[in-house]
């Protein structure tokens, strides 16, 4: 069963042996075979054609063969110029018939010719599958294909569906299909009750798409029917302002906890040991190489693992990132206590001699961080898009804060760490090795650096620049929230977060990040010690 | 004891919180003109806060501060407060310590403190008759030249009274200058204070109560940000709210 | 202390002058100069290029190099800073003597070694596509002007059925003056205001949830919409990768790019981009004999079988092998010779035809719309009939659409005007 | 001592004053005067690159005045010296008049490129020089006046102060890349044919630019030396020390501080000025803060608190760079970072304390009897 699965084409071939749907009017398999035969020939537009008359055969038969289309996987024999189903190996290309599926052998690609396929024609491969997968065994599949047709708006399909929406039992794929239908009515020339019946249909779907039918629908009609679809155009219009700001809220938390996450690390180097650690956002491009040197050594050998490839490169990110934290330590920054300003020139230094190491071994260019299928794609509240990478990379930040401040408040290291840094000689004369607790701090502000690193990973660039992006925004983060306080690095990311969205859509990007700038520059005028400091006079002794 | 005369500083019903912590709670002190008082008081008490509070630094959430006959010291900078008279040597001793003694006490002068005169002030022979004067009393004439980093704790503590002379202010307040001293040190210390004190007002933040003892002044024992006892050392020794204080009850 | 300032100072001052003499010796190689930023933000697309030329510069050697002579390669690193790029290409051709140099890639390091070249009489080979608007007589502009490129790929997605266009692209010249020239192009197809949406984000832009909802918005108003990028390079990773996670398909907004090539490509997961276009004169999927030579040497240079090859490596191979033809031609490498002689010029270009030197300084070349594949390649869905010559100055913009460029005697003159008659712009 | 160090400084400032006039007579002749064939002659190449340096000195001395004197560590300095740069350029800008490529006679390419019909108000005034010169000074110095009254008033300081300073460079970068403000985008301003009349490309011109900037450097090495070794330069000193204990003793600080921070900012924009039309562009990207953190190193390198030092660190520094990005272009990065880790660890006074110390240690050897005195550098 499992190797029966692997293919999409061969699981369509299982289903279809099983429950086939006969229409009325069976095409004989040679008339089938001419026309597959026919997708070969011509340019887009010929093939495109070639599509629609597959799909009016309205036979599960062609299934495969569209699909194949669609996943630029049909070629045509240069010899005979007879069309087949390949799968690479290695060299050679199987062949697969596409309407019998069975195994043609093995051919070299230079004896084959790919069938281009365009946007416009993988449309009309998913219009014209939309069609014929209405009545699939499983209800994912049905609800794609009504989605489809919902896309499509074929006025051809209004029979399928009729019949489909009859044997439907699922409620939700229900509505799917009554809602393509209502779709297709739209484009149909159907009259115009069945018309103003379905305009109300997508007007209860609401969503972007939704009115995006209606309009495009009312653009060619007229009198009653254009107001009517105007009209429920601009209830969903509505309703999409109001879900639009809790959008807004949701992309400026979202963008809040990239800068969180960027700057936690810093929070801990620069906030509570006092390094004006320059060097670190490229802890956070070492977290993101590792991530790509894990996923390298996955994907050649261990493919398997690769949905849990972040998993495990956020322990070994944290050991890279930490061990090269740990060895600036002691190698440099030691000699600089009590001189702030001098970790700010060396950092800078060791931060070019590490992009220039990042750039020699693994070039210049940006490298490849692919995205495990359970950070891919969206859901809906709603009118509201939530990215899962993004939701993801929101609860990894607020996890790592709390963790961090677990360390921090919880445990022995956590004590001593803070009791060095608030009195070196003091913590030093109670026993505690202050040496290694710096070397353990710096270490750990470099490690969740370099967790950071894989999360960045998955948005943005793996390249030797990485680091360079990110180090403003972090100090920007670190000192308007207030130095030595987490709770300040929290608030002030997703404030900061928070107000650049929402002035983006009036103010541009750019625009939009000056004023933040200038803000902080103001706010610091009002709060030289950020939004959370430490009060008191201890504070300027 | 020094003669009292009119009222110099002011301090009523001062109130000072951080985060909810009240560092001074009601406090209420009077200093005359020409007096030297001891402020001694277990630590917290609120001591280095009152000083914060006289010269500036540390804006009181409620109550007065006034100064002579009727300035308000709480709608003033440092700068002015320090202008008008008040000079203040800090806990942990704070000199120049990239310039030579002889410019730290330049520096400290009563001279114009604006910008561009200081850009082209030169130094006159009175001048440098009163740094003479000023190296003379602090005992620091040998080193003159040696540079503000180079001195040891105590001749840093002198130096920094020193630069509050040459500012020749009405009162001095003074944090801890016995603080890290030897015997000897302490001895001299107070010897020069109650020198300092025959023509100017003197506030002293003290521990140690055998320099406070020594100095033989009218001892004010702060508590929790307000004023607990007042009066002779002896007497302030044998009041059992201050002896709980201080034995931690 | 005399002694200590004066040894610090003399040897900045030797170290200047030694830089200044110390290329006499070498008069049985010809230099080629290289000026691709080898660090810094521009890293990352011109040390390919870098290596590219190396590579053409080893292969003509092994021929027997030009003239007899061997060829040998000047690197420099202008380090992404554009006031060094001035520097460096005059340390190049004063210093370094070098004969010509391939080099640059954004438009402001081109600008900013201009009146370097003009004033030094050497010669610029500027591999990338760029916004037109210029000919300068000591530059070769061998990459695509905007029509070689932009027009040709709106052509086909409008032929696609697009009506509604979003213009997106990072705020600099390039883009700035490519949206121009297609807003004045759609306009003039018909296309209303309301249908074309314009924006501009900055370099290295990497939150990009608000634009690609706004797209998405901008792309739900019934008609079909496409997105004309222009973004520049950094910028495009988490573009392309915001675009597969919310969701749009090239099947609903197909997003056509100007400035992604196989390179850009390398650092992104392609599955979720499978039909995205971009517009180029060269794919590394083209299937030709040179193209097929070309890749196989590019790899073994670089000992690497997974290097690609993209479009501004292909216009440095027509560039270098155009300078090589000029100079056996001039039969000399004498800036002046071999200025006039590169014009006429024809060579192979990878794509299976050839490109010829145009009196504009630009090249002609076919142009190749292609769609993104899952293996990170581009399938051509589009090619031009015939090549595309290029044209320096816009016809769809208002300054520009009287100017023309034309090096041969006795125009010899970059921004001739044909209304007035005169070489120098507008006039007045 | 206090007049020791007075002597020690006036032969130091002798000896750079009297460096720098020789080498802008030796490079100037070695140039001009020499036949291009003879082994001494001096390129073009080498006179801009020696021009740049000194304008990078000039910056080096405004930073380490602030820095090095009065303990502001700017990391925005940048933007000082490029917006001094930029009025320059706007100066050049409208010298070129009918000769840019589409031949308009009032508007710069780029903006006929982008279709403005008519000149920004903010250009007026550009196209004579003493109104470009002046605002390469004033507007530097407004905003930096501007800034600090707010950041001194408000009592901001140490790294506080260095991280706004480096949003306010940062937000300037941001601003000049939009296109829409009119300053030329990313491409900044370029292509320049004249100032003053004179050929910006010609030899003479370049000597003429050159000569410019070692006076300027010198001039602003006088005012600054002026400035610290009057009893205003012991304040500042004071303020870097001990702000505190300088505020009680009466002075009001943030005057000190913006004062010298204003001027500061002047001095940069004079340099940005002079820097333009020898490198022949200004573009944003002068105002990354990567440009002034560097511009920090070159000062910290050559001796922090030395004036002297901080230009001998910018042209070191830049020199170096200058023959690293030639001869080791894919591990100059490497030697630099190096530099920059080695200075902070072994000469945190920089090179300038380095060679005051051997000096002490040579003296003491020499003097004998006298107590070892830890020397202060100047």
């Amino acid at each position: 069963m499992m190797t029966f699965l692997k293919s999409r084409t061969s699981l369509l071939l299982f289903l279809f042996s099983l429950f086939m749907f006969v229409p009325a009017t069976t095409s004989h398999a040679d008339e089938l075979a001419d026309k597959i035969n026919k997708l070969a020939e011509g340019g887009f537009n010929d093939r495109q054609k070639a599509i629609n008359e597959l799909a009016a055969t309205g036979d599960s038969r062609v299934v495969p063969a569209l699909e194949a289309l669609g996943d630029g996987l049909l070629y045509m024999q240069k010899l005979g110029n007879k069309v087949v189903i390949v799968e690479r190996a290695g060299s050679n290309f199987k062949l697969t018939d596409p309407i019998t599926l069975e195994a043609l052998g093995e051919m070299p690609k230079g004896a084959l010719e790919k069938i281009k396929v365009n946007n416009r024609l993988r449309r009309a491969v998913r219009d014209a599958l939309g069609g014929l997968q209405l009545n699939s065994k499983k209800p994912a599949d049905r609800m794609a294909a009504a989605e489809a047709v919902f896309q499509s708006k074929d006025p051809d399909a209004i029979p399928l569906l009729d019949a489909a929406i009859e044997k439907e039992t699922k409620a939700d794929v229900k509505k799917a299909m009554l809602e393509a239908r209502a779709a297709a009515v739209l484009s149909s020339d159907l009259d115009d009750t069945a018309k103003l019946d379905a305009i109300k249909v997508i007007e209860t779907r609401s969503g972007r798409d939704s009115r995006s039918i209606l309009l495009g629908f009312a653009a060619n009609a007229e009198g009653k029917l254009k107001s009517a679809a105007e009209e429920s155009a601009g209830i969903i219009e509505r309703s999409l302002a109001a879900w639009a700001a809790a959008q807004n809220v949701w992309y400026g938390l979202s963008l809040g906890s990239v800068l969180l996450l960027a700057a936690i690390g810093l929070a801990i180097t620069f906030g509570v040991m006092g390094v004006i650690n320059m060097a670190h956002g490229e802890m956070v491009m070492l977290g993101a190489y590792t991530t790509f040197v894990v996923q390298d050594v996955i994907r050649t050998s261990y493919p398997q693992l690769f949905e849990v490839s972040l998993l495990i490169s956020i322990p070994l990110a944290f050991l890279v990132a930490g061990a090269i934290g740990v060895a600036i330590e002691r190698g440099i920054i030691r000699w600089l206590y009590g001189r702030p300003l001098e970790t700010l020139l060396a950092t800078w230094g060791i931060s070019l001699a590490l992009q220039q190491t990042v750039r020699s071994i693994f070039g210049p260019t940006n490298q490849e961080v692919g995205t495990p299928d359970f950070m891919s794609g969206a859901f809906e509240i709603g009118q509201m898009t939530i990215t899962y990478n993004r939701l993801y990379i929101l609860v990894f930040a607020l996890v790592v804060l709390a963790a961090l401040m677990l360390v921090m408040k919880r445990t022995p290291y956590g004590l001593q760490m803070r009791a060095v840094t608030q009195n070196r000689a003091m913590a030093g004369a109670m026993g505690i090795r202050t040496d290694w607790v710096d070397a353990l701090t710096f270490g750990l502000g470099s490690g969740i650096a370099g967790i950071a690193g894989v999360a960045l990973s998955q948005i943005d660039n793996v390249s030797p620049n990485l680091g360079q992006s990110y180090i403003i925004d972090s100090f920007m983060v670190v000192v308007f929230g207030g130095v030595g306080n987490l709770w300040g690095t929290l608030v002030g990311a997703m404030t900061l977060g928070v107000a650049n969205k929402f002035l983006e859509p009036y103010a541009g990007a750019v625009l939009g990040k000056i004023v933040v700038l200038v803000f902080i520059i103001l706010f610091i005028q009002k709060k030289p010690r950020g939004m959370f400091a430490l009060k008191g006079r201890a504070v300027e002794a | 004891m020094t003669q009292a005369g009119d009222t110099l500083l002011y301090l009523d019903n001062v109130s000072v919180s951080f985060d909810g912590f009240k560092a001074l709670n009601a406090l209420s002190l009077y200093i005359a003109e020409g007096e030297m008082r001891a402020i001694i008081g277990p630590n917290g008490a609120g001591k280095t806060t009152m000083m914060d509070v006289i010269t500036g630094k540390t804006r009181p959430d409620m109550g007065t501060v006034a100064f002579g006959k009727d300035i308000d010291l709480t709608k003033m900078d440092e700068a002015a407060i320090a202008t008008l008279g008040i000079g203040r040597k800090f806990q942990k001793p704070t000199v120049f310590e990239s310039h030579t003694v002889y410019d730290n006490i330049l520096l400290a002068l009563d001279r114009p403190r604006g910008v561009i005169k200081t850009l082209f002030d030169k130094s006159n022979g009175t001048d440098h008759k009163r740094i003479d004067e000023i190296l003379e009393i602090t005992r620091l004439g040998d080193l003159a030249d040696e540079l503000g980093a180079n001195l040891s704790h105590g001749q840093k503590q002198w130096l920094e009274i020193g630069m509050l002379l040459a500012q020749d202010p009405m009162l001095l307040l003074v944090d801890e200058p016995a603080a890290g001293m030897t015997d000897a040190e302490t001895a001299e210390t107070a010897r020069l204070l109650k020198d300092i004190a025959k023509d100017h007002s003197v506030v002293v933040v003290e521990h140690d109560m055998d320099f406070v003892r020594d100095l033989g002044v009218k001892v004010t024992v702060l508590h929790e940000g307000s004023v607990l006892a007042e009066g002779s050392l002896d007497q302030v020794s044998a009041n059992q709210e201050v002896i709980d204080v201080y034995l931690g009850r | 202390m005399r002694s200590y300032l004066k040894t610090l100072l003399g040897a900045t001052a030797i170290a200047g002058v030694t830089l200044a003499g110390a290329t006499a010796h070498a008069a049985e190689t010809i230099k080629v100069g290289i000026l691709h930023s080898l660090s810094g933000t521009m890293a990352i697309s011109e040390t390919t290029l870098k290596d590219v030329m190396l590579m053409l510069i080893e292969e003509q050697n092994k021929k027997g190099g030009v003239l007899g002579k061997k060829l040998e390669a000047v690197v420099v690193d202008p380090a992404s800073n554009w006031p060094l790029f001035a520097e460096k290409a005059r340390e190049l051709i004063s210093v370094n003597k070098v004969d010509v140099v391939f080099g640059c890639w954004t438009s402001v390091s081109r600008k900013s070694v201009l009146p370097v070249f003009e004033e030094l009489n050497s010669i610029l080979f500027y591999p990338v596509q760029y916004e037109g608007e210029e000919s300068q007589k000591n530059v070769f502009y061998t990459g695509a002007a905007p029509n070689q490129q932009a027009i040709p790929a709106v052509d086909y997605l409008m032929n696609e059925g697009v009506e509604r266009w979003v213009l997106a692209g990072t705020d600099y010249v390039y883009p700035r003056t490519t949206n121009k020239i297609l807003e004045a192009y759609l306009k003039g197809k018909g296309v209303a205001a309301d249908d074309i949406m314009i924006n501009y984000t900055p370099f290295g832009h990497s939150d990009w949830q608000t634009i690609v909802s706004d797209i998405k918005k901008f792309g739900s108003a019934g008609k079909k919409t496409a997105v004309v990028s222009t973004i520049n390079g950094d910028a495009n990773v988490p573009f392309y990768k915001e675009l597969g996670n919310q969701g749009i398909k090239a099947e609903d907004i197909p997003v056509v790019a100007f400035s992604v090539g196989e390179e850009e490509l390398a650092g992104l997961d392609t599955a979720p981009l499978v039909g995205h276009l971009a517009a180029w004169n060269y794919f590394q999927s083209v299937d030709s004999p040179e193209n097929a030579e070309f890749i196989k040497t590019w790899k073994a240079f670089t000992k690497n079988p997974k290097r690609v090859t993209n479009d501004p490596m292909e216009a440095h191979y027509i560039g270098f092998n155009m300078w090589v033809k000029a100079v056996e031609i001039a039969g000399t490498t004498e800036s002046d010779a071999v200025i006039d002689s590169l014009i006429g010029v024809t060579v192979p270009n990878l794509t299976g035809g050839y490109s010829a030197m145009m009196p504009n300084h630009h090249i002609t070349k076919p142009v190749l719309i292609g769609e993104v594949q899952a293996d990170g390649q581009f399938e051509t869905v589009s090619s031009t009939a015939g090549l595309v010559p290029g044209d320096a100055w816009s016809d769809f913009l208002p300054g520009s659409k009287d100017l023309i460029s034309d090096w041969r005697a006795p125009l010899s003159c970059g921004n001739f005007n044909t209304k007035t008659g005169k070489c120098g712009g507008q006039g007045s | 001592m206090t007049n020791f160090i007075a002597g020690a400084l006036g032969i130091r400032s002798y000896i750079f004053i009297a460096v720098i006039a020789a080498i802008v007579v030796v490079v100037g002749f070695l140039n001009l005067a020499v036949p291009e064939t003879s082994s001494l002659y001096m390129s073009s190449y080498v006179v801009s690159l020696f021009g740049k340096y000194l304008c990078y000195a000039i910056l080096a001395l405004a930073i380490d005045l602030v820095w090095g004197f009065c303990g502001v560590l700017s990391l925005g300095h940048g933007a000082f010296f490029a917006l001094g740069g930029y009025a320059m350029g706007m100066y050049l800008m409208r010298q070129i008049g009918t000769r840019g490529v589409y031949g308009h006679p009032e508007l710069p390419d780029f903006m006929v490129f982008l279709n403005w019909q008519e000149l920004p108000w903010y250009w007026y005034g550009f196209d004579m020089f003493w109104f470009a010169a002046l605002m390469a000074v004033l507007v530097p110095g407004a905003l930096a006046f501007a800034f600090g009254w707010f950041a001194f008033r408000s009592r901001v300081t140490g790294v506080y102060l260095s991280i706004i300073t480096q949003a306010m460079t940062f937000a300037l970068l941001l601003a000049f890349f939009r296109n829409d403000m009119g300053f030329g985008g990313n491409n900044g301003l370029t292509d320049f044919k004249d100032i003053l009349g004179f050929d910006v490309q010609s030899d003479s011109t370049r000597v003429g630019l050159f000569a410019a900037s070692g006076i300027a450097l010198i001039a602003a090495f006088l005012l600054a030396q002026a400035i610290v070794t009057s009893k205003l330069g012991k304040i500042l000193i004071a303020v870097r020390d001990a702000e505190a204990r300088t505020r009680f003793l009466g002075y009001r600080v943030e005057h000190y501080k913006l004062f010298v921070w204003t001027l500061s900012a002047m001095m940069a924009g004079v340099a940005g000025a002079l820097y333009v039309p020898q490198v022949g562009i200004i573009n944003p990207s002068e105002f990354a803060p990567a440009n002034s953190i560097e511009a920090v190193i070159w000062v910290a390198v050559g001796g922090r608190g030395t004036l002297v030092g901080a230009a001998l660190g910018a042209v070191l520094v830049n020199g170096a760079k200058t023959i690293f990005t030639g001869i080791l272009p894919e591990v100059w990065l490497f030697a630099l970072g190096a530099l920059f880790i080695a200075v902070t660890l072994f000469l945190p006074k920089g090179i300038l304390g380095l060679a005051s110390q051997i000096m002490a240690k040579r003296r003491e050897r020499q003097a004998t009897g006298a107590a070892p005195q830890p020397q202060e550098a100047d």
